[in-house]
């Protein structure tokens, strides 16, 4: 390859990375950074945005396993769900031999992964469509909520749990860095093994994966499964964080993770996208809400800032592509 | 002769750039019917676009009646009585076959639809294409030859003074063709300005009048047919003396047996029994929707099928799912590329590589240098036109066939299952394949060979299975091969209902 | 011959006859819905009285026009989150203005311009701008939630009784509001712009190509879904005679069970509105004949989801049986 | 059996044992479980007491239409007494008017309905709640200084009484300026979400004006995730809060929402069939949480979930007092 050759193609390659939908969604997080913080005293201390992106690990790590389902096709309703149950279900599984506190959340891990693959099993077996299926699953753990919450007097008192929610490192908080190994993961596993091609091959076409030889149902449940154990971590990390579990403490994660997703220019439909955007998107959205948080105005007002801003958002960065 | 009804005079498009046609111009004359020919991705699809007003020319003018048009756009083309049958079949499967005849052009009647006038028109237009299910049937319960009689009769309903067929009889059956050849005498004779797209030479031959010819985008022929033969028509379209279509048959057959099952159901096939040596080449023919797919799709593992007794490359039973196919050397290249073909959103490389994908283990790290060096391989070796980079989408019908049963060459299969695969493909293309396929049977491989193509399936088999209703009705050898020979056959019950 | 035997085919024979092909899809969801009734009728006999079939359609009534509303999108291809807040939105306007200066007919008036001119708007962004329907949706549903709490900041406001008495007293007025809106649903599916929708959400390429005005299509079916979110606000808001800011959160999600549940599909023009309806009479139904089986909280969630994953997976199982 | 009941809705054949039903709006947060749990230890003794024959509990899963059709089914079904939380301050209304027209008592707690078709409700006063709260960060404060007030979800009435009734004497008061207010909902996670983003735009806070447990202890962990002095902050008897109270020294006060408000309800319910007197509305008085008896709270807490709430004790002699004291 001549020289010349070489320039073309990384001025090539640059702008297809400039122009890609992740680098846009980071381009627009910047902004809104900027922005805020002339706007808001404060908004920009370094301690805010550090607590910021600490907040959007756990949104981000729910979105992981949101993007491999929706990549793959599919759907994921009941991810609240199991936020709530891996926190509140936690304290369940101590065992006073394991001072590490590591048995209960492998445990808890276990749990939840085996509930994404049900789901998976109820896609790829039963045929019933994703967002039945899922929003099935979410109403059976809410009657399993009835028994487990409250269920036992136990405080969270894991010590593994309480440091992934508290603990700083080199000064960045546990949860940041659980969320920047599960990227490092998760973008791997996406985009350069033959189980990620797989996942794309069926979000596009499911039929035609089929014929090439992908093992459909197998995928699904793996797909599904993924996204069970992502859903637990994020559930762990927020018991972690909250010091203690309740019902109801996974709920704002459904939309967030579907909103991060598609904000980061996954298509909905399945087949096109990347994790690389639902980074930006997840910390898009905690700093949406942040900043309108600080805002001065009635609650009806900040609702309509809120979507509004959403909108905006998604016009710069969010334009589908034409299918079909 | 009287003026063009429409004409489209120096006329380019360019898609991303990459030019497609390069100011190219056509005349369509009442009372003939016009050939466009050229080899796949020349842009035939491109300038009926621009005719019908799909596509807006980058420069250049379309004119109806001699006169130019400004905004030329679909609601336009089909008040100046421009109908189009589009290549690619677009109708509503949950729709009945009137309502998506009359789609876009209903009869009203105080604001809502008309569904007697209706129910009048789209009938008289079913008749003209010999459709004869109730007008009632959802187009989703019809097979892919029924549904482009219902594409061809939605032309029709519109009365069309120019009628345009991309491709019409690339999934017809003998009958059917039959049925719209007569049809487009009969609107030839009436004055009606036909423009017709076809990879069949036969056909072009037997009923055109006038060709233009279409290569990398530029018209390198327009001229009259009169005088010209198959050959000659090649000729314009390759630019060099053609050889034999088909490649010179010699039987491979060995007596290793590739496939054998008996009482064999899957779908609507119902207890198949068959013997498929390695190095055969067998035929699977009969009118389009008698089951043949099924025979495929269950000798595959891709849907449910039950059997007697089966032995597959040595090994008992059939494949219990497509994995297990791929695992014991099955391979299938299906005939609905754009669905079960392709990922078109996808880039080409990627498509070539799924199979692999597939079948390698699930967390293995990928190679990009590899998969390239592999996809430029096929890509070579299929002359398959495109960047890879680029989305499947941007390729034409012919090519993307190339990628659907390139896809499967690094695994070296040893059956090869092929439904329909010169579906839509230009003769060069088709004899690149025809040859790949005899090489195939000649290196000791099988081949089923699905075909609605029938001469394809004379010169190329051993043996032809002929299907009907579900059963293999007669199974002729090579030396009984011929076109008649299998029409009768496919035909057989109609003959004996006539008969009594 | 067969010329002279098809064209004399009268219109109506065709049209009766496309529709009876178009319940081929939903005839396993209908036994389901018919057992549910029966197990209903027999648990509460009640339900065969004037009073018991009025109460009964009234619980049933909002429901099904959300999913009717959800339908219509889904099957150009699009889908709503905002269905919820439009319900809130349409019954805050409702409990604002019918005993004001505007009057039960301006009241009515202003709530369905709100519903049709929002519908209206949501399409444009999401057909002009090709944007996602599911993500401007959710902004969406944040900026209707929070016009809501600005109209009516806390539940409160109020419907004439007449009006309430005659809607959701002991008549059952408000089935019969539900056949006249299924009735003006046939109409508008029967006008060339209304029968476009199934080809817009299949094939929006090939409908363009057929002279179909897709975009017109798809935004028309964005203002009626609106339209038919605030008049189910506007039921809520008589049947419970006053207006909440945030009545109607739940009606999101459950639009959307009762669409797909009604074999609506995500790909648009997949499916029909009748299974839709199915799909939402078979939630409610659900919900009564729970409470007289005495199933406990537990068991309500546990069955429920048995329930909707059943009604979706044995038609599945029925069809590979064959 | 009292033709001329001495309370409101009951009329025609009622005779005991009978039959309750219990119209929960949404029963999975652990306050509910915890409720549901009271209502059912008594409804134990009332059966044993021969007076009470069944328990029917419905489960609305948070939504208000799904609640009315329920209450509709108890009226189909003709149970002797409805016990309600209701979801919507407005919506139930009509349902309960044809409820209450049937016949049957209806004993509405903890979320009221504005509807007068009631046998009783039973409840602690929400403005008073408000009020009592701001009376005490207003003290702490020496009516002088900056704070930020935590509301729960908006458009909900029992939020929005909480905090009109602290509104009068925040008028009352110009010292006391309100930096910003917030509305979540009721729950640890978003409150500290919110606090924190809060205290980054307010270098300077003297307290936190709560009006929700949960609210409060997600402002304490905000204070001390982000490393700032704990400031006088109100509450509720949440137990993650009162321990963290307790860990953190905090200067505080709290209250409480009692869960035997179910039992209460039950209770209550059978005492009108039975033809007592029942006053149209029981004012439960709110217990207070303050330094003086948060280690008696916190000396029970075992017998508590750890994310739910350490209610006040309670008896029949105290159900008994409390329907006679109007
Ligand atoms: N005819 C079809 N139409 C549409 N989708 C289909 C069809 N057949 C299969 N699929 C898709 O494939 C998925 C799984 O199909 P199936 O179970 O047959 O795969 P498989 O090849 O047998 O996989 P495995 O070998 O892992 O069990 C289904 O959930 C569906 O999405
Ligand atoms: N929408 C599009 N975007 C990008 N490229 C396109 C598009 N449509 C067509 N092309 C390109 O234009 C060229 C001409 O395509 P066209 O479909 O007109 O070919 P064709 O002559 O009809 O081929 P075939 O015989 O295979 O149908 C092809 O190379 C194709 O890749
Ligand atoms: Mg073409
Ligand atoms: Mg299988």
């Amino acid at each position: 390859m001549s020289i010349s050759d070489a320039g073309i193609l990384s001025r090539s390659r640059i702008r297809t990375i400039v122009t890609s939908r992740p680098f846009l969604t980071f381009a627009i997080v910047a902004l809104v950074w900027i922005v805020a913080s002339f706007v808001s005293r404060g908004f920009g201390a370094y301690g805010h945005l550090r607590y910021l992106v600490e907040l959007a690990a756990v949104i981000g790590i729910v979105a992981a396993g949101q993007t491999f389902v929706v990549i793959a096709g599919g759907i994921d309703l009941s991810v609240a769900a199991i936020v709530t149950v891996a926190a509140v279900g936690l304290p369940l599984f101590a065992i006073d031999a394991d001072p590490t506190g590591l048995t209960p959340i492998l445990a808890v891990l276990a749990m939840t992964t085996v509930i994404g693959l049900v789901n998976g099993l109820g896609v790829a077996l039963l045929r019933v469509h994703p967002m039945i299926m899922t929003l099935a699953m979410a109403t059976f753990l809410q009657g399993l909520l009835i028994i487990i919450a409250g269920g036992s007097a136990v405080t969270a008192s894991n010590p593994l749990v309480s440091w992934v929610g508290n603990a700083r490192p080199f000064g960045v908080p546990a949860g940041i860095l659980v969320w920047v190994v599960v990227s490092v993961v998760v973008l791997v596993v996406m985009h350069a093994t033959p189980f990620g091609a797989r996942l794309f091959a069926m979000g596009a076409g499911p039929l035609a994966a089929k014929l090439s030889g992908v093992p459909i149902a197998t995928t699904t449940m793996a797909v599904y499964g993924i996204s069970g154990f992502m859903a637990g971590l994020a559930g762990i990390i927020v018991l972690g964080m909250n010091g203690q579990g309740y019902v109801g403490i996974g709920d704002p994660y459904l939309l967030a993770s579907i909103a991060a997703v598609v904000l980061g220019g996954t298509s909905i439909l399945g087949g096109l996208g990347t994790y690389a955007g639902s980074i930006p998107g997840a910390i898009l959205l905690v700093t949406i809400t942040a900043l309108i948080t600080v805002v001065n105005a009635s609650p009806g007002w900040r609702s309509i800032l809120f979507g509004t801003l959403i909108l905006v958002l998604l016009l710069l960065s969010g334009r589908e592509a034409a299918r079909r | 002769m009287s003026a063009p009804i429409l004409a489209a005079r120096g006329v380019s498009k360019g898609f991303f750039g990459n030019p497609v046609l390069r100011s190219v111009s056509i005349e369509l004359m009442p009372g003939r019917v016009h050939a466009l020919l050229g080899e796949n991705g020349a842009g035939k699809s491109t300038l009926i676009n621009l005719l019908s007003g799909a596509l807006r020319p980058d420069s250049g003018t379309i004119e109806i009646d001699g006169q130019a048009v400004g905004h030329h756009s679909p609601s336009e083309a089909r008040r100046a009585g421009i109908a189009v049958v589009q290549q690619e079949l677009s109708l509503t499967s949950s729709l009945s076959i009137a309502e998506n005849i009359g789609l876009g052009a209903y009869p009203r009647r105080h604001g809502l639809v008309d569904y007697g006038a209706l129910a009048a028109r789209a009938g008289a237009a079913c008749d003209l294409v010999g459709l004869h299910e109730p007008l009632a049937t959802p187009v989703g319960d019809l097979s892919l030859g029924r549904r482009q009689m219902v594409e061809i009769a939605k032309a029709l309903y519109r009365k069309p003074r120019v009628l345009i067929l991309d491709e019409p009889t690339s999934s017809l059956s003998a009958t059917e063709t039959r049925i719209l050849t007569g049809l487009l005498e009969r609107l030839r004779a009436e004055g009606v300005a036909i423009l017709y797209i076809s990879h069949r030479l036969e056909e072009v031959m037997r009923l055109c009048q006038h060709v233009t010819v279409l290569k990398d985008g530029t018209c390198t022929a327009d001229r009259s047919l009169e005088g010209v033969n198959a050959a000659g028509l090649v000729r314009l379209m390759v630019g060099r003396d053609p050889g034999d279509l088909f490649p010179h048959w010699t039987s491979t057959r060995t007596a290793d047996t590739a496939i054998a099952i008996s009482g064999f159901s899957a779908g609507a096939m119902q207890d198949v029994a068959l013997d498929i040596k390695a190095g055969e080449v067998l035929g699977i023919g009969g009118l389009v929707g008698q089951g043949q797919e099924d025979l495929l799709l269950g000798l595959y593992g891709a849907i449910p099928a039950k059997v007697a007794s089966a032995t597959v490359n040595g090994a008992p039973g059939l494949p219990a799912n497509v994995p297990d196919a791929n695992r014991r050397g099955l391979a299938y290249v299906p005939a609905d590329r754009k669905r079960e073909g392709l990922h078109l959103i996808h880039p080409i490389i990627t498509n070539l590589m799924l199979p692999a994908f597939a079948r390698m283990p699930a967390l293995k790290l990928r190679s990009r240098s590899a998969e390239r060096e592999t996809a430029m391989r096929l890509a070579t070796q299929f002359a398959i036109k495109g960047d890879l980079g680029r989305a499947a989408q941007a390729l034409s019908g012919g090519n993307q066939q190339k990628v659907a049963l390139a896809k499967w060459m690094p695994h070296d299969p040893s059956v090869l299952l092929l439904n329909d695969p010169t579906r839509g493909v230009d003769v060069e293309t088709k004899r690149e394949i025809y040859n790949m396929l005899s090489g195939f049977a000649a290196s000791g491989k099988a081949v089923i060979l699905l075909s609605s193509d029938t001469p394809e399936l004379v010169h190329l088999c051993d043996r032809v299975a002929v299907v009907r209703e579900g059963k293999i009705a007669t199974v002729l050898d090579h030396g009984e091969l011929s076109e008649e020979a299998i029409v009768a056959a496919a035909m057989g019950a109609e003959r004996e209902r006539e008969a009594a | 011959m067969s010329d002279t035997s098809l064209a004399s085919q009268s219109g109506t024979a065709l049209y009766l006859a496309i529709q009876r092909k178009r319940n081929i899809g939903v005839r396993s969801l209908f036994l389901v819905v018919l057992a549910f009734l029966v197990a209903y009728g027999v648990l509460f006999p009640g339900l065969f009285t004037a009073t018991g079939f009025a109460k009964f359609t009234q619980s049933w009534f909002p429901l099904a026009l959300v999913a009717m509303a959800q339908a219509i999108l889904m099957l150009t291809g699009g889908i709503s989150l905002a269905i919820g807040a439009l319900v809130s939105l349409g019954a805050v306007v409702a409990a604002t203005t019918m005993t004001g200066p505007l009057g039960v007919t301006g009241g009515t008036l202003l709530v369905c311009v709100v519903g049709l001119g929002i519908g209206a708007a949501t399409g444009l962004i999401v057909v002009k701008l090709r944007l996602p329907a599911i993500v401007v949706t959710l902004a969406g549903s944040f900026i209707i939630a929070g016009a809501a709490l600005l109209v009516l900041p806390r539940p409160g406001g109020a419907i004439p009784d007449w009006l309430s008495n005659s809607l959701a007293g002991n008549t059952p007025a408000a089935f019969g509001v539900l056949v006249v809106i299924v009735l003006a649903w046939k109409l508008y599916l029967a006008t060339p712009l209304g029968l476009s929708l199934y080809a817009a959400g299949e094939h929006p390429v090939g409908a363009y190509r057929s002279g179909v005005p897709v975009d017109a299509a798809r935004i028309a079916a964005y203002a009626i879904s609106g339209l038919l979110c605030t008049g189910a606000g506007l039921f809520v808001a008589a049947q419970t005679g006053s207006g909440d800011p945030i009545i109607g959160n739940s009606f999101t999600l459950n639009s959307i069970a009762a669409a797909v549940l009604g074999g609506i599909g995500f790909l648009g023009g997949q499916g029909t509105m009748r299974g839709a309806l199915a799909g939402s009479l078979l939630l409610s139904l659900m919900i009564s004949v729970m409470f007289f089986l005495g199933f406990t909280p537990v068991a309500q969630y546990v069955a429920q989801g048995l329930i909707i994953i059943g009604a979706v997976a044995l038609p599945q199982f029925r069809m590979r049986a064959k | 059996s009292q033709a001329d009941a001495a309370a409101n809705c009951i009329k025609g054949d009622r005779k005991a044992p009978y039959t309750l039903g219990w119209a929960n709006i949404y029963s999975v947060p652990t306050w509910m479980k915890q409720t549901q749990g009271t209502i059912e230890a008594e409804v134990e003794q009332l059966k044993k007491e021969g007076l009470v024959d069944k328990l029917v509990v419905t489960d609305a899963q948070g939504d208000s239409n799904v609640q009315i059709q329920q209450i509709q089914s108890m009226i189909d079904a003709d149970v002797d007494a409805i016990i309600l939380i209701a979801g919507s301050s407005t919506a139930p209304a009509r349902v309960l008017a044809d409820a209450c027209a049937k016949g049957i008592a209806i004993i509405n707690f903890d979320s009221l309905v504005d509807s007068n078709d009631v046998t009783a409700k039973v409840n602690t006063d929400s403005a008073q709640w408000g009020e009592q709260a701001t009376k005490f960060m207003i003290d702490a404060l020496g009516g002088k200084g900056k704070i930020l007030i935590l509301n729960g979800p908006a458009g909900v009435s029992v939020s929005d009484d909480r905090r009109a009734g602290g509104e009068a004497l925040l008028k009352a008061n110009p010292d006391i300026q309100i930096l910003a207010e917030t509305n979540t909902a009721y729950n640890v996670a978003p409150a500290q979400e919110a606090v924190t983003s809060l205290l980054f735009a307010n270098p300077e806070i003297d307290g936190i004006l709560s009006f929700g447990g949960a609210l409060s202890a997600g402002a304490v962990l905000a204070l001390d995730k982000q490393g700032r002095e704990q400031v006088p902050i109100t509450g509720e008897n949440a137990r993650q809060f009162l321990e963290l109270w307790k860990e953190k020294g905090l200067k505080s006060w709290a209250t409480m929402q009692p869960n035997w408000l179910g039992a209460f309800a039950a209770y209550t319910a059978v005492q009108a069939l039975e033809g007592k007197d029942v006053p149209a509305f029981v004012k439960v008085p709110l217990p207070i949480i303050d330094n003086s008896n948060i280690d008696e709270y916190l000396a029970r807490a075992k017998d508590f979930p750890a994310d739910g709430y350490i209610y006040s004790p309670y008896d029949r002699e105290l159900f008994a007092k409390l329907l006679a004291q109007q």
